[in-house]
């Protein structure tokens, strides 16, 4: 049933958000089906509930993390469920009403008011800490659309902002906290908490403070309040209802579920007592001085909201008691003050009480409802609000001293703004010289007008008759405190302490409301003189712009947009991160300087190379550099035996140049010295370091391969090679075969490089190659001729290491590097346009080709269940030819073969034109300096 | 003298191929006349500029060796003179650059010409210019024009002479005695 | 003896190359440096090559270093012309003789 | 010092040629001839000589492989002399084209 | 079942094959895109259950035997990763077609992104350490050619510092992987956690820290980041959404896989990782509230998100780590359907600046949907995907006593939804400040193509399934977590039993 | 792994190192080409000490074979690094298409925050120099 009902206000929320622009104003007239459903439904069950038989449900989220939906109406759940529901189906009747002119958002408002609703549903049947959380968190959500739901207005984004932050912190706190007890307790189950053992330590000390936090917050605590009257922004239909009636008390809920079990624990008390005092006097004080009629309310609603949290947060059901009356009371008048506010502001377009000066005839019903609740607020007998405040006094007449004092002072404030309500409402307050509004305004309509009559009917039979709401509040007490006897509700509990402190504090109110003057003017000489204290506002935005300027300051520090400086700090990170470590281990210094006589001449050049290339101020002198380095390189691997390395390497240089060649010829020549990024001691540091940390790692990493027992994976590799690989060239075997699937993934590489190299240096006209005349590439006929005989002899070289690959050095990447050498031979004869004259098909033909060869082989084999890459070879006596041996190897390796050659085509088509497409005046000389 | 009409493209092709492989089998000829006709196929020649049939060249074993054995001694005479010339500190270098005129129209000719004068140490080619080709040569130590002229020539005499074309045997014959 | 020629020959090809070397450190200016590098380790590879044969002594070996011999004459003179050639034309190097190509440049000749 | 000592106390890889006396000179002297090529591509000044010091530290690493397949008596490393044989000379004609596009 | 290991990357690999060689025939392409996505969507949900069931599902490539050739293998942790990149790289793909733009322009659009995804899968199921290398080149080679598609001048600058950075960062990879060789003489994961309890610990140690540096660099750890909010931004909207969604956490996955099988838990190491961890969370959130730009602020929420992930993994505890890979799949899915959405406002409203747009709440009310789910899923709201994840871990922290670290996550998950409700006020509340930079694209009720707003409907739901499903979803991560702190299994698996 | 040839890698890591930390790309190139070789010296020597090339068969009559493995994995990693190089010399010529050079710039978006940073603590160094005039528009009470 409660879930149905959950469910429901979802389901209509959503429809009435999405059909908004339909319904329009008769939104909310199906946004109260839910409020209505909820009351019938809770109704036809309340007798078992309030005789403590309350409706579980209960559903598994996330059992392993404790999360799970327990969902429990008992008598003080169905106290809330009755003010949320009940209220709520009043705000949407007087919301037709009120919005007599919707605009164009006006229907999503009570599509987000239902889902508000369902939200704090949840929150007030929840029996488990998480799934509380979980409609909590709905409701800040719902509540900060709710309030910036006028999104053209400033003001309301800002509202709507400072709400959600405030409540929004609170809850990450109040999680934090919910985590930390449910932990302590095991368990997340309210119900079963207050039964759990006692509770005790610092981390749940943190754990009940953190909860709290977020109570507060929600529930607009000081010093957290600052947030609610900034909601005011909100139309008065809404603010009635999540600001006066529902969303506020959400806080209070908690505390009140929370406190039987938690109320002993260390900072509990000291912080429910202290802070509600202070926001009960704080409130009213700032409500005494509002000109504004809906912030005066709002203030109000702070302060009561103090009196709530010391009442259910105290731990003694008593006052607990007390507490649950107010809510009721305070749910009634409350809202009923807020719509009386909504009808003055709607008839009259203005909320301030210097510029109303008394109401027509029409309007009496208005007004007795306005005066009638405004009594119930103060406290003034026989109302509801009355029964409260006399239950409140009468409990914390014991040992609550503090709480008293607390009482007293915070309800003489109660009285004072009550009263400044009332005379701003009956126009006392007008100024003379202010643009008389009211006096003429139309009659409000009875749609308007019947919801607050409801309430306030409400509260004057609650008052004069509490027996109607008695077993329903005494059943609430026992539902949060078990063993509780908790007495009756009584309009007449004989003549107590509680009956003369409610005559001094109605008595020194009065006073405060007739000379109303003298104390507004004694309130300005004091914010005056307190004017450096931050208020709520100017405290939070002050925050939020700290934050925003630390957030820059530290963003514009560490993220700098500048390459040199990340690759500064990376470079640093990388050296020095494992070089501590490392260098713990470098005892064991190695005994070999070096082992072979020609590194030393191979080191001499590559060593000067290095930093020829780091210091050379042109760049193809640094290329060249790179070059000498490249060519040592080569020497090394063959003094290694790394043939097919050394081939490689040569090979890659040769293209490597030519690439450098095709590119540089456009750069500037030199090196600018520009505005160096990072300074040179800073660069030589992190130089250093990194070589550093290279040379200790590369010790004790091959010194710790004493430790290790096992033997090189190539052992065995060395020894398959011929009679599994059917291959004599171990490192080709492994390449195209152990370890097929990097060079896969190599050649992905390739073409993908080709193709974003195409891609790029073509941006910006498409695909198609532009022809041109090649007006700076002489035609040199001693080097077309020669190449005629150069190309194709490079080529059948290609496919010699190609085929030979498996058995002797090469392979198909030697291979179609070494014919990617025969392409730039055109390129050096005849510029681009000989490059694409060399081959009868298209790069992208080539490139795709090689690249389906290559994966089509390695994926044949899965199709009849074997491994990707698993290779199959024939050996077939040929007439003549003798013994010829064919792997599935060579079709692998001719992909990888054709895929480089596609990527020096495609390198070529890339930036092989002579004039740059898109270079404007097309002259590269005027880019030479 | 006997003379071999071939296509002699795919005969270097096949000739290196078995080379690349190390032995001489019926299956690397066979495999290499098809790698031959395969890269031929695929890929295109750069196109050049006279309409002559390049391949049908005509090679002379005898005149072949001469040429090189002439190159061989022109090699080490100039890597000699040019040895000197780095060992010691007199300095006899006198650059110029100068004009060789071909006879030949044929542009592999040409091209067989301006290589071998480039690999003889002191000269270089560094243009070529029109058809018959007209050689512009730098050279290192040009102390008698003519002679370095003359020496150059005879390059192209015995080249020709090698493997030139039946065209280009012509010309050289026609221009050399006209 | 066959190990006495291959360390001869061997020792031949790294001193042209180390002929080249030097001729490129000591020589004034660019084109006799060119000069000097563009042919002495053509022969000085050859000279190796030659001691390799002779060092390992099986036809494959002959046959490869031939190839590289072969080879290395066609293609070396070919970079060495284009490399030459920019030199002239971009570095306008000084010629103490006579210029004929800068000569035809000012009366070009009619091309085909 | 110890570097020099630990070096030249090292032996060569397995030789097969009688005198290791004969082995020797070629190394040293082509060494000698790379660092010379070295310093010249260091120097530069124009780049041509430094395509001209690249292209004899070139040779002077392929002498350098022939040199050792003469020691350890195997023809595995001329193929990657033969490679360079056959296309060395596209990047030097390479940076000869950008010489001529954007001078020395 | 072993089959289909390879099929997650090989199929995306010969699709681009042959959607390189049909480059002319654009709907061809999309065709073989889609089919094939879809295909690999359906394999990895083959294998994760396959995987649930058995544990591992080992493939061996070539048919050798481990650590001779190159062994795949999926547990736990590499289902759940395929399944969930494979759908996020169909809905992608899927709103790319719908968007046009590059896609459409550009031949290479199709394949480089088939590479990619093959790239993304081959980091899962890889169990060597240098194929992980070239897995991740696949996918970074894709990255650099997506990231600059188009080719303008914003784009160059950012793509020469992501290329750059990536290159520095794979160097550092192949340096790290040569000198794990070195030392152990193998380079196959499982035989390499093994081989590393042998060596001294202080190598041990650098060599973990090495490998995190490395990884860390890719999946945007703290102080290694800051490329990555001036790269991804300024791609094509689908690329920006792909690279947000999955390739940080590929690296981060890197890290778990590597730190858990390799390394064991130390905790020292759990300390430096916790450390990063929070370092990197509240550094990334502060530079986010310091933009303006929607795709900016959501980049820099990477990091900061990325740092909880860190956090779950230096628990070293069944909670932190089971956290941490719930945190990893539903960020995929949310920070992907950011960005697309993202995109969507972009075309809407002509920018996504703040100061540009507005008022979209009433325009496009469908784009604003679409938003608020993974957004408040992202800022950690209950009940979305975010806030179980979040929570997860703050109960892991708490449980471990990391009290800062907790307090970190919290603090920075206000701050992420005070970005999110900065975004909503900026983009989908108000009116434009400034005129955009370009044209608004009005276009009918959905607010964008149907393609477009269908596959980021389709995450975005994906979001909202993550949240329903939280518990099978926690349990499944919690099984995983498992497994990779009993690493055992993995290496029986890929070794075989041995005495 | 000798001393001579860890200095040695050490040395290209540090040369490509400095080279990498500045702002032209072709100087970066040329700075990751610097690393490549680093990495791929560390790659062959990881298989300890030199020896005969892995061809079995060929010349196995004496000695022993040198570690093909790491000689397959540094050619991996070599023509990886060559494809990746070619792709950013695209994105060099790229860059000199638009700018006609190829400096590295620093990204826009962070600039401006910088500079949103620097207005703001020169705005507050202002005001802090104005001294403290209390703020009218705002006052203790609240809204
Ligand atoms: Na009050
Ligand atoms: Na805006």
């Amino acid at each position: 049933m409660i879930v149905a009902l959950l469910a429901l206000h979802c389901v209509v929320g959503i429809s009435a958000v999405a059909l908004h622009h339909r319904l329009s104003r008769w939104a909310f007239a199906v946004a109260a089906v839910p409020a209505f459903v909820t009351l019938v439904s809770l109704a036809t069950r309340l007798r078992a509930v309030l005789d403590g038989e309350p409706i579980v449900e209960e559903f598994s989220w996330v059992p392993q993390l404790g999360l799970s939906f327990v969902l429990r109406v008992d008598a003080f759940a169905a106290l809330m469920v009755l003010l949320v529901s009940g209220i709520g189906l009043l705000v949407c009747v007087y919301a037709v009403g009120y919005f007599s002119h919707p605009k164009p958002g006006t229907g999503r408002l009570a599509g987000l008011l239902t889902l508000f609703a369902g939200a704090m549903l949840g929150v007030v049947v929840s029996d488990h800490l998480l799934a509380m959380f979980v409609f909590w968190e709905l409701t800040t959500v719902t509540s900060y659309l709710l309030i910036g739901n006028d999104d053209w207005s400033p003001e309301a984004r800002d509202a709507a902002l400072m709400a959600i932050l405030i409540t929004g912190a609170g809850g990450l706190a109040m999680l934090a906290g919910l985590v930390i007890v449910g932990q302590a307790a095991g368990t997340y189950q309210i119900s079963e908490l207050a039964t759990a053992a006692p509770l005790s330590g610092s981390a749940v000390t943190v754990g009940v403070i953190c909860i709290l936090i977020g109570a507060f917050t929600k529930s607009a605590q000081v010093p957290f309040s600052g947030w609610l009257p900034g909601a005011m922004v909100a139309p008065t239909p809404i603010s009635a209802y999540l600001h006066a009636a529902t969303m506020v008390k959400a806080g209070v809920f908690l505390m009140a579920r929370l406190a039987p079990a938690l109320a002993d624990i260390g900072p509990w008390r000291p912080l429910v007592l202290g802070v509600g005092a202070a926001t009960m006097v704080v409130g009213g004080w700032r409500a005494l001085r509002q000109h504004d009629l809906k912030l005066l309310l709002a203030h109000g609603t702070v302060s009561q909201l103090g009196f709530l949290t010391m009442l259910v947060g105290a731990g003694a059901y008593d006052v607990a008691q007390a507490g649950a009356v107010l809510l009721l009371a305070h749910g009634a008048f409350k809202a009923a003050l807020f719509m009386v506010v909504g009808i003055v502001d709607h008839q009259t377009g203005t909320r301030d009480v210097r510029r109303l000066h008394g109401f027509g005839r029409g309007w009496t019903p208005v007004m007795v409802v306005g005066v009638v609740a405004a009594a119930s607020m103060a406290g003034l007998p026989p109302l509801l609000g009355f029964i409260a405040k006399e239950k409140a006094l009468d409990a914390a007449t014991g040992d609550e001293q503090f709480m008293l004092v607390a009482i007293v002072a915070g309800s003489i404030l109660t009285v004072a703004y009550s009263g400044r309500f009332v005379l701003g409402l009956l126009g006392r307050l007008g100024e003379p010289d202010a643009d008389v509004v009211s006096r003429d305004a139309p009659v409000p309509g009875w749609g308007l007008v019947a919801p607050s009559v409801v309430l306030t009917v409400f509260t004057v039979v609650a008052g004069l008759a509490p027996v109607i709401v008695d077993r329903f509040i005494r059943a609430s007490t026992t539902s949060l405190y078990a063993d509780s006897h908790p007495a009756n509700v009584k309009l007449w509990a004989g003549f107590n302490t509680a009956l003369v402190l409610s005559g001094c504090i109605i008595a020194a109110g009065a006073v405060l409301v007739w000379r109303h003057a003298t104390v507004s003017a004694a309130q300005d000489r004091f914010h005056t003189a307190i004017a450096w204290v931050p208020s709520n506002d100017r405290a939070f935005w002050g925050a939020m712009s700290v934050l925003a300027r630390s957030a820059k300051h530290v963003t514009a520090t560490v993220q700098n947009g500048s390459l040199p400086l990340y690759l500064m700090v990376i470079l640093a990170v990388a050296a020095l991160a494992p070089l501590g470590p490392a260098v713990s281990e470098l005892d064991t210094w190695p005994a070999i300087v070096g082992d072979v006589p020609v590194h030393i001449p191979l080191a001499a050049v590559i060593a000067a190379g290095a930093i020829g290339a780091a210091v050379v101020r042109r760049r193809i002198a640094a290329a060249l550099l790179l070059g000498a380095v490249g060519y040592a390189m080569a020497g090394f691997y063959v003094v290694q035996g790394a043939p097919d390395l050394a081939l490689t390497q040569f090979a890659i240089e040769t293209l490597a140049t030519v690439l450098f060649v095709l590119v540089l010829r456009f750069l500037p020549r030199q090196f600018e010295a520009g505005r160096a990024a990072v300074t040179v001691p800073i660069r030589l540091a992190v130089s250093v370091a990194v070589g550093v940390s290279v040379f200790v790692l590369a010790l004790v990493a091959s010194a710790a391969r004493r430790d290790v027992s096992q033997d090189q994976i190539s052992g065995e590799m060395l020894a398959r090679s011929v009679p599994d690989g059917k291959g004599a060239n171990v490192v080709n075997v492994i390449l195209v075969d152990f370890r097929g699937l990097d060079t896969m993934g190599e050649i992905t590489v390739l073409v993908i490089a080709a193709l974003g190299a195409v891609a790029l240096a073509r941006a910006t006209r498409g695909s198609a190659p532009v022809e041109n005349d090649h007006a700076g590439f002489a035609r040199l006929p001693v080097v077309v001729a020669s190449s005629r005989v150069l190309f194709p002899s490079i080529v059948v070289l290609s496919l010699y290491f190609l085929f030979a690959g498996h058995n002797q050095p090469g392979g198909g990447f030697v291979g179609g590097l070494t014919a990617g050498a025969a392409i730039s031979l055109r390129y050096v004869a005849g510029g681009v346009t000989s490059v694409r004259e060399s081959f009868r098909f298209k790069p992208w033909t080539i490139l795709g080709g090689g690249m389906v060869l290559s994966i089509g082989t390695a994926l044949v084999p899965l199709l009849s269940g074997r491994s990707l890459l698993e290779h199959s070879s024939i050996e077939r006596d040929v007439v003549v030819l003798g013994t010829v041996k064919a792997t599935t190897a060579l079709p692998f390796d001719v992909g990888v073969y054709l895929v480089v050659i596609g990527l020096v085509l495609m390198a070529f088509e890339a930036f092989g034109d002579d004039v740059a497409p898109d270079s404007g005046s097309g002259s590269v000389g005027s880019a030479a300096p | 003298m006997t003379s071999l009409r071939i296509s002699g493209i795919v005969v270097w092709l096949t000739a290196l191929w078995v080379m690349l492989w190390r032995s001489l089998s019926v299956a690397n000829v066979v495999s290499g006349v098809l790698v031959a006709f395969a890269v031929l196929a695929f890929a295109r020649l750069p196109r050049m500029r006279t309409t002559e049939r390049d391949d049908a060249i005509l090679i002379s074993p005898l005149a072949m060796t001469w040429l090189a054995v002439f190159v061989l001694y022109k090699l080490v005479e100039a890597n000699a003179v040019l040895a000197w010339e780095i060992v010691t500190p007199h300095n006899r270098i006198r650059t110029g650059v100068i004009a060789l005129p071909l006879r030949t129209e044929s542009e592999t000719a040409m091209m067989v010409v301006a290589n071998l004068i480039t690999l003889t140490p002191g000269t270089v080619t560094i243009e070529s210019v029109g058809s018959p080709a007209v050689l512009y040569v730098h050279v290192l130590h040009l102390h008698d024009l003519e002679r370095v002229r003359t020496d150059l020539l005879q390059i192209e005499a015995l080249s020709v002479r090698a493997f030139g074309s039946r065209a280009a045997r012509r010309q050289l014959q026609e221009r050399i005695e006209p | 003896m066959m190990d006495g020629f291959a360390a001869a020959f061997l020792t031949a090809g790294a001193l042209l190359t180390l002929l080249a070397g030097i001729g490129v450190v000591r020589f004034p200016d660019v084109t006799s440096r060119m000069h000097a590098a563009a042919k002495a380790p053509v022969l000085g590879i050859m000279l190796c090559g030659i001691g390799v044969a002779f060092a390992v002594q099986t036809v494959e070996t002959t046959i490869i270093v031939a190839l590289v011999i072969v080879l290395q004459l066609i293609t070396s003179p070919v970079g060495s012309h284009l490399l030459a050639r920019s030199i002239y034309h971009q570095l306008h190097p000084h010629i103490d003789g006579v210029d004929e190509l800068a000569a035809a440049d000012e009366d070009p000749p009619e091309t085909v | 010092m110890t570097l020099l000592a630990t070096l030249l106390a090292t032996p060569v890889l397995a030789s097969s040629l009688t005198s290791s006396l004969m082995v020797w000179p070629p190394l040293v002297i082509l060494a000698v001839a790379a660092l010379l090529f070295t310093y010249r591509l260091l120097v530069g000044p124009t780049l041509p000589d430094r395509i001209i010091a690249l292209d004899g530290l070139l040779a002077a690493v392929l002498a350098g492989i022939l040199v050792g397949a003469a020691i350890s008596e195997s023809t595995v490393p001329i193929i990657a002399v033969l490679l360079v044989a056959l296309v060395g000379f596209v990047a030097t004609g390479a940076l000869a084209r950008y010489v001529e596009r954007r001078g020395g | 079942m072993t089959s289909l290991v390879p099929l997650t990357f090989a199929l995306p690999l010969f699709a681009a094959a042959i959607s390189i060689i049909g480059g002319k025939w654009r709907s061809f392409q999309r065709v073989v895109s889609v089919v094939t996505l879809t295909a690999v969507t359906g394999v990895s949900i083959a294998l994760l259950v396959g995987a649930d069931r058995d544990g591992y599902v080992v493939h061996r490539s070539g048919g050798w035997p481990a650590p001779l050739g190159v062994s795949l293998v999926v547990d736990r942790l590499a289902g759940m990763m395929l399944v969930v990149s494979a759908i996020v790289l169909l809905a992608v793909m899927v709103y790319a077609i719908g968007q046009g733009g590059e896609e459409q322009r550009r031949v290479s659009f199709h394949p480089v992104y088939l590479v990619l995804a093959a790239g993304v899968s081959g980091s899962f199921v890889t169990a060597d350490l240098f194929n992980l290398f070239v897995a991740f080149e696949m996918m970074l080679a894709a990255s650099y050619v997506l990231i600059t598609l188009g080719g303008r001048p914003d784009q160059v600058r950012s793509g020469m510092s992501y290329v750059v950075i990536s290159l520095v960062a794979s160097t550092l990879f192949i340096t790290v992987l040569a000198l794990l060789y070195a030392s152990t003489g193998t380079v196959n994961m499982a035989d390499l956690g093994e081989r590393l309890e042998s060596i001294p610990a202080g190598t041990r140690a650098a060599f973990s820290l090495a490998l995190l540096v490395v990884f860390g660099i890719k999946a945007g750890l703290f102080p290694l980041f800051f490329w990555l909010p001036d790269s991804y931004p300024t791609a094509p909207g689908p690329v920006t959404a792909v690279f947000a969604g999955l390739l940080t956490k590929v690296g981060v996955y890197a890290i778990f896989r590597t730190q858990t099988l390799m390394f064991g838990t130390h905790e020292w190491m759990g300390t430096v990782l916790v450390v990063v961890a929070v370092l990197t969370m509240v550094v990334g959130v502060l530079g986010a509230i310091a933009q303006d730009d929607m795709k900016r602020i959501l980049a820099f929420h990477i990091i900061s998100q990325i740092g909880y992930m860190i956090f779950g993994l230096g628990l070293f505890t069944l909670a932190g780590l089971a956290g941490a890979i719930f945190y990893i799949v539903h960020h995929i899915v949310v920070k992907t359907a950011l960005f697309l959405v993202a995109g969507l406002v972009d075309r809407r409203a002509g920018s996504s600046r703040l100061s540009e747009v507005g008022g979209l709440v009433r325009d496009a009310p469908v784009i604003a949907l679409l938003f608020a789910v993974p957004a408040l899923s992202l800022a950690g709201l209950p009940p979305f995907s975010g806030f179980i994840a979040k929570f997860a871990l703050i109960d892991a922290g708490i449980d471990a006593s990391q009290w800062w670290g907790v307090a970190a996550a919290l603090a920075v998950g206000l701050l992420t939804l005070f970005s999110m409700t900065k975004i909503w006020s900026g983009v989908f509340w108000g009116a434009p400040e400034e005129e955009p930079s370009s044209a608004p694209e009005v276009a009918g009720r959905l607010g964008g193509p149907f393609w477009m707003v269908f596959a980021t409907g389709v995450l975005a739901a994906a979001s909202i399934a993550i949240s329903v499903a939280a518990g099978p979803l926690y349990e499944l991560a919690e099984r995983a977590a498992a497994d990779l702190l009993s690493p055992g299994g993995y290496i029986d698996a890929i070794l075989g039993e041995r005495p | 792994m000798t001393i001579l040839l860890a200095f040695l890698a050490a040395l290209l890591f540090a040369c490509g190192t400095w080279l990498l930390m500045q702002r032209r790309l072709s100087r970066i190139i040329i700075g990751v080409g610097l690393l490549g070789h680093g990495a791929n010296l560390l790659l062959v020597t990881a298989g300890g000490p030199g020896g005969l090339a892995p061809l079995i068969g060929a010349d196995d009559n004496f000695g022993r074979y040198s570690d093909p493995l790491p000689q397959a994995l540094a050619l991996t990693a070599i023509v990886i690094t060559f494809g990746v190089t070619a792709f950013l010399l695209a994105l060099g010529f790229r860059s000199w298409q638009i700018t006609r050079d190829d400096a590295v710039e620093d990204d826009v978006e962070d600039r401006f925050v910088a500079l949103l940073n620097q207005e703001q603590s020169a705005a507050q160094e202002a005001a802090e120099s104005s001294s403290d005039a209390p703020d009218e528009s705002q006052s203790w009470e609240g809204s």
